[in-house]
C-alpha cells in the first residue's frame, strides 16, 4: 500500500520550473493551530487562480497527534490526492523520519532550524531548507500560545516565497479574515513575513516548481461537503435537523445551525410593541441516532422538510426506524458522510463502505433510494434532491457523502439557484382534495409512480388516517391477510422501482472504439478522471460511467450490456458498487472485476492507474 | 374509508361541548385488547378528557410506541392522525412532530416496557427538554403483548403468572421523572377515572411535558394477588393525597400556596386547575417535597396518586428555540429560501 | 394469492375412505384456551404412528381475535401446509363466513348447533355436522370459564370420533398431561367424552377420510423449533442467555431459562453446613436488543458460551454491535426467528426476509456466518453448531429460523447426541502457551482459517490485550495507517469466507437426467420436496438443493453451475436467497429465476408447484 | 508484542504494595488526550487505588464506550484485558463480561455523552441490575473527542467554546442514580486525588455497582468560566462533605451511624472506610438524606462531592440468580451438558 519514493529530480532538469503542477505535504502535530496557515495558502493559490486540493489527513484524537495536509496544484485542474510530493514541510519530529522518506529524489523539505536536524535524517538526494521558525517567533511574539500560533503562520511565509504565492493575496486574505480583529491581523501579518523574509534572504529564489498566477478558478469555490450539503438543506426549505455528533458528518448539522441563524431569524413585534427574533426552524441535538431519525420521521410525518446527517455507526443504529419509515411510507432525508468501518473503524479516514447497508437497510424486504455526490457541488444540489424524492416518494432518500468530500475543500464550480424553483411535496391532500375524490386511501389510490397520497397531521379536517409500522392494507388499516398485506409491499417494491427515473442520471464518457467501460462513484471520480488520462496517454482508451443515484436507472443497465467488460473502481473492501449493480443492473459477474483502495486515505490516480494496468493483463 | 369522520348527527339525548360535538366524536375505532384490560379506562378516560377540553378532534395527534398499551392510540379519537410507531421510540418521534407543527395536542401513549426499558434513554430526554405533550405510561408492571414477562416496574418478589418471582428492583418513572426536573409528574389509576380524567385535562393544558403514569393492571398477565400494579392491590394500597376538581375557565397566572389543603394551579393555556390535597401541607409546585412525599409513601407500600408535581414556569422546545409563532409545517417555502441573489452573496466567502 | 375452492367430493367417491390423508382446519377465538384442545388431538394422530404437522395462523393480539390452527395428516409424511381441507371445526361465529368459504366441494364443517346457523352461510355442496357445545357443556359444567375451555375439550372429542381417533390414546394423553391435577383430569374426560358420544350418537359413522393406526412417527418426536433451539445451547454448554422479549423468538430464551432451571441447579452445601442451590448459568433479560447482544458480546469475550435470540427488528437495533464483534472477532451467537417485515410487519406470521440483512449487517464491509435449519432437528443440531463456529471463527454466527419452524410443532426424527463431542473453544491460549511462542499477537499468526489466537479477560496472566472498535494492527494496537488496517480487514475476509468448509452443507438431490435445478432454504423445504414429487408425478424432473449455511461452500457452486436453469423457492418479497447466490456463488441472475411466496403463511406444495409450472413455461 | 508485560525489575526506590508490585505495575499506555485533561488525572488516581489495595494487575477488566473519557481504560493497568467498545454500550457488556467471569474487579469507564445520552437507557438499567463494577463517569458536560458540543450534563446557559448558550435542563448522574435505588452512588473532582483515591478504593470494594460522578474538566472545550465543569468553578464550588481516609485492613460488619462527623462503611470484602462528614449529621446511607442534600447543596449551587450514598445490602446480579462460585467461564463442559441419556429421557415428552 505505500509508494515507493519517486524520482522527482527530472521534474526539475529542464531548467524551467514546473509551472502549476506540483505537490506540498505538511506535517504537523494536531491542536496546534497548522490547520489555519495551511488553509491560508490553500486559498491563497486559489486566489491566484490555480486550481487547487486539500487534503485534511488528521488523526481521531483532538491534540499532540500527528496529523497531516497535503496540497496539490494543478493547472489542468486534477484536484485527487497526490501521492508524489515536491515539498515536505516537516513540522512534527516525532514523524520527521517518515514524511522525509516519503520524499522523491530532488524534493525539498523544509524544517525548523532552530534545532539541527538528526545527522540520521539526512538524505543525499534531497535538499532542506532550514527556517529558524521557534527562534525568529519565540523573539517576535510573547507567551507561549502566541508563539506556538505564530509558528505555523511564519512557516506559511516561507512556503509562499518558496512556491511564489502573490504576498499582495496572502495580505488581502489575512485583511478579510481578520477583519474585526485587528490585533489578530497584525500578528499574523508580522509572522507571515517573518518567514518570508527569512526565506527570501536566506533560501533559494526558485524551486524547480513555482506558481504562476492563472484564470483556472475563475467562476469556482473553494467549498467542502458538509457546507454546501448544509447550504442545499438550506435552501430546500429544511425546517427541522435532528442529529447526534459523529465525525465526520458533524459539520452539516454545525454548518445548517449557523446558515438558519443568519438566513432564517425574523424579528416580530409582539403584542406589547416589543421585539423579539424569532426562529424559523428547530434543530434537535438528539441523544442518540436512533432519536435523530425518530424526530426526522416525526417532523416529516408532521410535513416539515427534516433531515439527519451521521456516519456508519450512525446508518447501523437507525437500521430498524429506517425500516419503519420506509414500510409506513414517510419521507426522511438522511446524510451519511461515510467514514472508514466497520464499527467505530477509522473515524478520522474516507471509505464508501456503507452502500450495501444502505441500499437494503433494515430487516424484511427493504430497498431505499440512494444520491452519491461526487464533490461538494454535487452535495448542493443533491440535498435539495433528496428533499424532493424523499417528499415524492415518501421514503428514506440517503446521500451517501464521504469524509474526503465533507470535510476537505475543493474546488468547484460556483453554486447556482434557479429562483423559481419549487419543492416537489409530492402527493399531500388537502380538505378540499379529499372532498372532491370522495375518499381518501392512504396506501392506495397510486399514482404512474406507485405513489399513495397522505395527508397531515393537524392540517386536515377529514384526512385522519392511523399510521403503523405493522401488518397494513391499502386503506392503512390493521391486516394480517397475505393478499392485503402483499398488495402493499408490492406496490412499495414497483415505487422505489420507479424513483430511478426521477434519479440523477450517470455520468458517461464514452470514447469511439472503447469496449471496455471503467465505472466508478463518488469521491473516487478526480482520481478516476485522471487515471484515465493517464491511460489514455499510454494508449488504453475506455469508457467511463459514474453513478450518482440507485435504484440504477436504464443508462446504467444499458452501459453495462454495451460494454464487455468494465471494472468498477471503489473504496472498500468488498467491492460493493459491483454488488449492486450485478444485482441492481442486471450486471454480469464475470465481465465486473474491481478496482478497490479501502486503507482510508482518498484515492491517487496512480492507485487507480496501476489497478486498472493490473486487472487488463489478467 | 377508515379515515372519513363519521358525520355528525347529534341524538337528542348526547350532551355537546363548547364546539357542539358529543363524546362519540372523540371515539376511536373498536378496541383489540383484552375485555378489562387497564388501558380501555384510560382511553375512556382521554375520551372523556378531550370532550370536555372542547379540543377540536383533528387538533389532537397521538403517538405511541409497540405494545397492548401502545395500541390505545388507535381506540380515541379516529378524527386525529395516530401513529403506533416502533417500539420505545415514541418519545423522539413526537419531539419531531411537535418540533415540525407545535399547533395541536400531542398524545403519547407508551407502556412500562415501551419507556422504562428500550426506550428509557429517550423518556429521559424527551423529559429534559420539556417537549410540549401528554406522555402517558400505561403501566401494568409486564410485557402484555409479548406474554407476561416483567418489565422494569414490576415490583420485587411479585410472582409473575408463570410463578416465577421477579427480583430486580423496579423503576419508579414518577421518581425518575422527579429526579429529571420533569415540569408536571402524575400518577393515577386506570381503575379511577374520577382521577384519571382531571390530571388528563391539567396535562392537556400544561406547557411542557407532562408525564402521567397510569397503574393499569393486566388482566392477563399481571391480575393477581401479590403484584402492586394488580386492581385489588391498587384499591387497598392507592393513597389519594389529590382530588382534582377542573375549571375550564377563568384566568389566573399564579400558583398559590395551599390553603385549606388545596392548590390552584394555573395552566399555561389559562385554564386553572384546583388539586385538593390530603395532607394539607402538599404542595405540588415543591419537587424536593414531592420526591420525599413519594419516597415515604414508597417506604410505607403506598402508591400515592394524585398531580405530584407541576412547574409551569419551564420553557419547552420551542420557547427555548424562539421558534416562530406560526407552525414551521406552515411557512411558506418564498420565505424559507433565501434565493440566488443571497447564494451569490454568501459564496463571497467560499472564494 | 387466495386459492379457490377446491373440490375434495371426488376424493370420496371410491367409497372407502381416504386413509391418514386429509387436512382439518379449526377456526377458532384466541384466549379462549383452543390452544390445548387442538394440540390433543395433534398429539393424538402423532401417538397413532401418523405423520401429522400443525400450523397455528393466530393474530398478533392476546384475546379476542380470529384464530387458526391447521391439522394436516399426511401417511407419506407430507407436513408442509395444505390449503385444502376437509374439515372445518368453525367455533367462531365472526369468521363463519370466511371459514366456510375455504372447504371445496365435499367438505364437512363442525359446528357448534346451540344456536342455529344463519341461513345465509348454508352452502349445498358441503356438509354440515352440528353439535350443541354450548348446551352440552352449559349443562354439564358450572362456572363461565369452565364451560368456555371444555366446549373445547368437547369439539375434540367430537373431531376425535369423526377422524378415528383412538379413544384410549385420548384418555393416555389427559393422563399425562393432568397427572398432578385429577380434577382437571377428570373435567376433560368428561368433556371428550361429551362431544365423542354425542358424535357417535347423532353424526355420519364414517367420513370419507379416516385415520388408521400406523407407524410413521416411530423413533419421532413431535416438537417446535424454539424448544429445540434452547436444546441446543443446553447442549453446548451455553451458560449466558441476554435476551429481549419478542414474538416470535420468546420461547427460545423461555424455554432455555425452564430446561436451565431443571439441568443446570446444582446442590452446594456451604461452610456453615446449610444447602444451597447454585446455577451454573445466567440469563439476563436486557432492556433491549442492543443490550443483549452487548451483553453476548460481553460474556462471550470474557469466554463463555453466550447468545442472544431475537426476531428482525431485534436485528436491525444489533446492527452496530454485530460490526463490532466482526471486527474485534468476538464469538456470538445469535438467533433469529424470523417474522413478516418490514418494520413490525405481522409479528404472528412467516417470512425468510432477514437473509441479506443478516448476511451484510452493519456498516462498512461485513460478512457473517449464517445457519439455515429447515426444521427442529436441525434447529437443536444448527445451534451447537453455531456455538462451535463462533468460537472457532471468532465472529458472530447467526441462525435463522422462522415462525413456521420455530412456533410450530413438527414431526422429526428423535434427537440424538454423542456423549464425545466436546466444544470446539477455537483458538484461546493459556499463560503457558504464550510463554512457549514468546509472544501473542491478537489480530496476527493466523492458522490456515486466517484465525488469530485470543485469551480470557482475568485468566492470563500474560496475556491482556485491548479490544477495539477502532483501527488496530495485527498486534491489536491502535493504527490509522492503511496498511496496518488493510492487513487485518483482509484478513477478516479470509476468515469468514474459511469458514464454508465448516458450515453443514447443502441437501442435494440430483435425478439423472435433470438439468433444471430448484434451490431453497429453511422451513419451504416440506413443501418444495413435496411439490417436486408432485411434478415429477406430472412429468417434470427437477433436482434439488438446499442451502444450509453461508458463505456458500463449493458444492453449491458446483450445483449453480451444473444446472442450465435454477429456480429459487423463498418466502419474501425480493428474492433475497437469490440474490446472495449471485452475489457470493457465482450466480448468473439470468439463468436464476425466483418462486416466492411472501404473505406471511407457511408455504403449502400446490403454491410451489405451480410456482414452478409458471416459471418453466415462461 | 503489546501484551506481554514489562519484565518486573523494582527499582530500589520505588515503593511496592502488599503483593510486591510497584505503581509502574498499574501503569498503561502513554495517554493521547490533550495536555491538561481532566480525564488523565482520573487515571492517575486509578492507578494509584489499585496499587493501594494490591489488586493483582490482571485480575481487573477494563470496559469503556467511545469518547476521550472512554480512552482512558488504555492509560492504566496495560497487564488487564481492555474493551474500548462501541458508544454507549459499556454497561451491557461489562453486564455480560461480569455474568460470564464473576471472578474479577470490573472497571467500566464512560463519559457524560456516553453514560448520560446515547447510553441513557442502559446505565439505569446496570444500576438496577447492580452489576458488580466500578461505573466512573467522566464527567466534561461536552462531547470532548467530536470537538465540543454540549451533552446532556451541560449546565443551563453555560457557553460552550463556540459561544452559544446551552438552554436545555442538566441530567444530574447522581441525582439519577439515587432515584433509580442504586447501592452505591460518588461524586468527585478528577484535580483532588486526595478526595478520589479513596472512592475508588471504596467502590472497588463495593459489592454491586459503584457510581462515580466524576467532573473532569476538558481543557479544550469547557473549561472556561462560566461551565461548572471547569477546574475554575469545582474549585471555587466544590463543597466536599466527606473526607474519606482509607483503611485496608481490618474487618468491621455494621455500617456506624455518625459521630463526631465521620462514618464508618463496611466494604463487601471486609475492608473499611471510614468517611468523614462535614456536615457533623451526614449519613451515607440514607438514601432520601442524600437527595435531600444533593439538592439542597444544587440550590445553593454548590456541587457536593464524597461519597453520598452507600447500601452494603443490595444484592448484585449474581447473589440475585444464586450463580455459583466457580466463575461460569470455569465450568467444566462435562458439568454443562446433560448427555445423552438426559436428551433421550427429556424427549418422553416429544412424543
Ligand atoms: C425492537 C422490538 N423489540 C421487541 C418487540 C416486541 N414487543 C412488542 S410489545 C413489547 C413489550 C410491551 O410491553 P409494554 O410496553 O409494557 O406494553 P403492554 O403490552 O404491557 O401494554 C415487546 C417487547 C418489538 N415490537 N420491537
Ligand atoms: C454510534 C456513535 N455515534 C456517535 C459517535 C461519535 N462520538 C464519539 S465520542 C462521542 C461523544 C463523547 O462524549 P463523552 O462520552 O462525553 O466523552 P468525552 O469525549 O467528553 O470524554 C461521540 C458522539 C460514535 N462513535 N458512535
Ligand atoms: S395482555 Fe394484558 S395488557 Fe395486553 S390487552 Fe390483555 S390485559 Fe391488556
Ligand atoms: S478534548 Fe477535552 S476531553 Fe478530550 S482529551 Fe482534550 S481536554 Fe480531554
Ligand atoms: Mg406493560
Ligand atoms: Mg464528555
Amino acid at each position: 500500500m505505500t509508494l515507493a519514493p519517486t524520482d522527482t529530480e527530472d521534474l526539475a532538469k529542464g531548467g524551467e520550473p514546473r509551472i502549476n503542477d506540483f505537490a506540498v505535504k505538511f506535517a504537523n502535530v494536531n491542536g496546534t493551530g497548522s490547520a489555519s496557515a495551511n488553509n491560508l495558502i490553500l486559498r491563497a493559490i486559489f486566489r491566484m487562480g490555480v486550481p487547487v486540493s486539500g487534503k485534511n489527513l488528521f488523526p481521531s484524537n483532538i491534540q499532540g497527534l500527528p496529523t497531516w495536509y497535503e496540497i496539490r496544484v494543478s493547472g489542468k485542474g486534477h484536484t485527487s490526492r497526490s501521492r508524489r510530493y515536491d515539498l515536505m514541510v516537516a513540522m512534527n519530529g516525532q514523524t520527521y523520519a517518515e514524511d522525509i522518506g516519503q520524499l522523491g529524489a530532488g524534493g525539498f523539505v523544509l524544517y525548523d532550524s532552530t534545532w539541527p536536524l538528526p545527522a540520521t535524517l539526512l538524505r543525499e538526494d534531497v535538499n532542506f531548507l532550514g527556517v529558524p521558525l521557534a527562534r525568529l517567533c519565540g523573539d517576535a511574539f510573547s507567551g507561549p500560545r502566541e508563539r506556538i500560533l505564530m509558528k505555523n503562520i511564519a512557516y506559511a511565509g516561507a512556503v509562499s516565497y518558496l512556491i511564489g504565492i502573490d504576498p499582495q493575496v496572502l495580505a488581502e486574505l489575512l485583511e478579510e479574515s481578520y477583519s474585526g480583529n485587528p490585533a489578530l491581523r497584525d500578528s499574523n501579518q508580522k509572522a507571515l513575513r517573518l518567514g518570508y523574509d527569512y526565506a527570501e534572504a536566506n533560501l533559494p529564489a526558485t524551486l524547480p516548481f513555482r506558481l504562476r498566477t492563472d484564470t483556472g478558478t475563475k467562476g469556482k469555490i473553494l467549498i467542502d461537503g458538509n457546507t454546501a450539503t448544509a447550504l442545499g438543506c438550506l435552501y430546500a426549505g429544511a425546517t427541522v435537523a435532528a442529529w447526534y455528533p459523529i465525525t465526520p458528518a458533524t459539520s452539516v448539522a454545525e454548518n445548517f445551525q449557523k446558515l438558519c441563524e443568519r438566513h432564517r431569524r425574523r424579528k416580530v413585534t409582539l403584542a406589547d410593541g416589543s421585539v423579539e427574533t424569532r426562529n424559523d426552524y428547530v434543530i434537535l441535538q438528539a441523544e442518540d441516532e436512533l432519536a435523530a431519525l425518530g424526530m426526522v420521521i416525526g417532523a416529516s410525518w408532521a410535513g416539515a422538510r427534516a433531515f439527519t446527517s451521521t456516519s456508519g455507526p450512525g446508518i447501523s443504529l437507525m437500521n430498524e426506524l429506517l425500516g419503519l419509515a420506509y414500510y409506513t411510507e414517510i419521507p426522511a432525508v438522511v446524510i451519511n458522510v461515510q467514514r472508514t468501518g466497520p464499527s467505530t473503524g477509522m473515524p478520522t479516514r474516507v471509505q464508501q463502505a456503507d452502500l450495501l447497508e444502505c441500499a437494503y437497510a433494515s430487516h424484511g424486504d427493504t430497498k431505499h433510494i440512494l444520491l452519491l455526490p461526487a464533490d461538494p457541488k454535487e452535495c448542493f444540489e443533491f440535498a435539495v434532491q433528496a428533499f424532493d424524492l424523499a417528499e415524492r416518494f415518501q421514503t428514506p432518500v440517503m446521500m451517501l457523502s464521504d469524509l474526503d468530500i465533507g470535510m476537505n475543500d475543493w474546488v468547484v464550480d460556483k453554486l447556482s439557484w434557479d429562483d423559481d424553483y419549487r419543492p416537489d411535496r409530492g402527493r399531500v391532500l388537502s380538505d378540499a382534495e379529499i372532498e372532491e375524490v370522495g375518499h381518501f386511501y392512504r396506501y392506495g389510490d397510486e399514482d404512474s409512480e406507485f405513489v399513495a397520497p397522505r395527508t397531515l397531521p393537524g392540517l386536515t379536517e377529514h384526512g385522519a388516517y392511523f399510521t403503523r409500522g405493522s401488518g397494513h392494507d391499502r386503506y392503512g388499516l390493521y391486516t394480517e391477510d397475505a393478499g392485503a398485506y402483499a398488495e402493499v409491499v408490492e406496490r412499495l417494491a414497483r415505487k422505489v422501482e420507479a424513483s430511478a427515473d426521477r434519479l440523477p442520471k450517470p455520468v458517461i464518457q464514452s470514447k469511439p472504439g472503447a469496449n471496455i467501460g471503467v465505472i466508478t462513484m463518488g469521491s473516487c471520480e478526480a482520481a478516476v478522471i485522471e487515471a484515465l488520462q493517464l491511460l489514455e496517454s499510454e494508449g488504453m482508451t475506455l469508457d467511463y460511467m459514474r453513478v450518482r443515484g440507485f435504484p440504477f436507472g436504464s443508462e446504467v443497465k444499458a452501459f453495462l450490456d454495451a460494454h464487455e467488460r468494465c471494472m468498477v473502481v471503489e473504496q472498500n473492501r468488498d467491492g460493493q458498487l459491483r454488488s449492486l449493480l450485478i444485482l441492481e443492473a442486471g450486471g454480469d459477474g464475470r465481465r465486473l472485476t474491481s478496482v478497490l483502495s479501502f486503507g482510508g486515505l482518498p484515492m491517487s490516480a496512480d492507485q487507480v492507474a496501476e489497478g486498472i494496468r493490473n486487472e487488463m493483463q489478467e | 374509508m377508515p379515515s372519513i369522520k363519521k358525520p355528525l348527527i347529534p341524538l337528542a339525548a348526547m350532551p355537546t361541548n363548547e364546539i357542539g360535538l358529543t363524546m362519540r366524536d372523540y371515539e376511536g375505532s373498536m378496541s383489540t385488547l383484552c375485555a378489562g384490560c387497564g388501558h380501555d379506562s384510560v382511553t375512556a378516560a382521554i375520551v372523556r378528557a378531550l370532550f370536555e377540553l372542547s379540543i377540536p378532534p383533528h387538533k389532537v395527534v397521538k403517538l405511541s410506541g409497540i405494545g397492548c398499551s401502545s395500541k390505545t392510540t388507535a381506540y380515541f379519537d379516529s378524527a386525529a392522525h395516530g401513529f403506533n410507531s416502533a417500539h420505545g421510540r415514541m418519545a423522539p418521534i413526537a419531539t419531531g412532530a411537535n418540533a415540525a407543527n407545535r399547533d395541536a395536542l400531542y398524545i403519547g401513549i407508551s407502556g412500562d416496557g415501551d419507556s422504562l426499558s428500550i426506550g428509557a434513554g429517550h423518556m429521559v430526554h424527551a423529559i429534559r427538554r420539556n417537549v410540549h405533550m401528554v406522555y402517558v405510561i400505561e403501566n401494568n408492571g409486564v410485557y402484555g403483548l409479548t406474554k407476561g414477562q416483567f418489565s422494569a416496574s414490576a415490583d420485587i418478589g411479585s410472582a409473575a403468572k408463570h410463578g416465577k418471582a421477579n427480583t430486580v428492583a423496579p423503576i419508579d418513572p414518577v421518581m425518575l421523572a422527579l429526579s429529571l426536573g420533569a415540569s408536571f409528574v402524575a400518577r393515577s389509576f386506570s381503575g379511577d377515572k374520577e382521577q384519571l380524567v382531571p390530571i388528563l385535562k391539567a396535562a392537556a393544558q400544561h406547557r411542557g411535558l407532562a408525564l402521567i403514569d397510569v397503574i393499569s393492571p393486566c388482566v392477563q398477565f399481571n391480575n393477581h394477588n401479590g403484584s402492586t400494579k394488580s386492581y385489588r392491590y391498587v384499591r387497598e394500597h392507592e393513597l389519594r393525597e389529590i382530588e382534582p376538581d377542573f375549571i375550564s375557565t377563568g384566568r389566573e397566572i399564579v400558583v398559590d400556596l395551599p390553603r385549606d389543603g388545596s392548590v390552584m394551579v394555573a395552566m399555561h393555556d389559562g385554564g386553572l386547575v384546583r388539586f385538593r390535597t390530603l395532607p394539607a401541607e402538599y404542595d405540588p409546585t415543591d419537587r424536593e417535597a414531592a420526591m420525599h412525599y413519594v419516597n415515604q409513601a414508597h417506604a410505607r407500600g403506598e402508591i400515592p396518586t394524585g398531580l405530584l408535581f407541576v412547574d409551569e414556569s419551564v420553557p419547552d422546545v420551542h420557547e427555548l428555540n424562539h421558534t416562530s409563532e406560526t407552525p414551521l409545517v406552515e411557512l411558506p417555502f418564498e420565505e424559507l429560501c433565501p434565493g440566488s441573489t443571497e447564494l451569490e452573496a454568501l459564496q463571497q466567502s467560499f472564494v
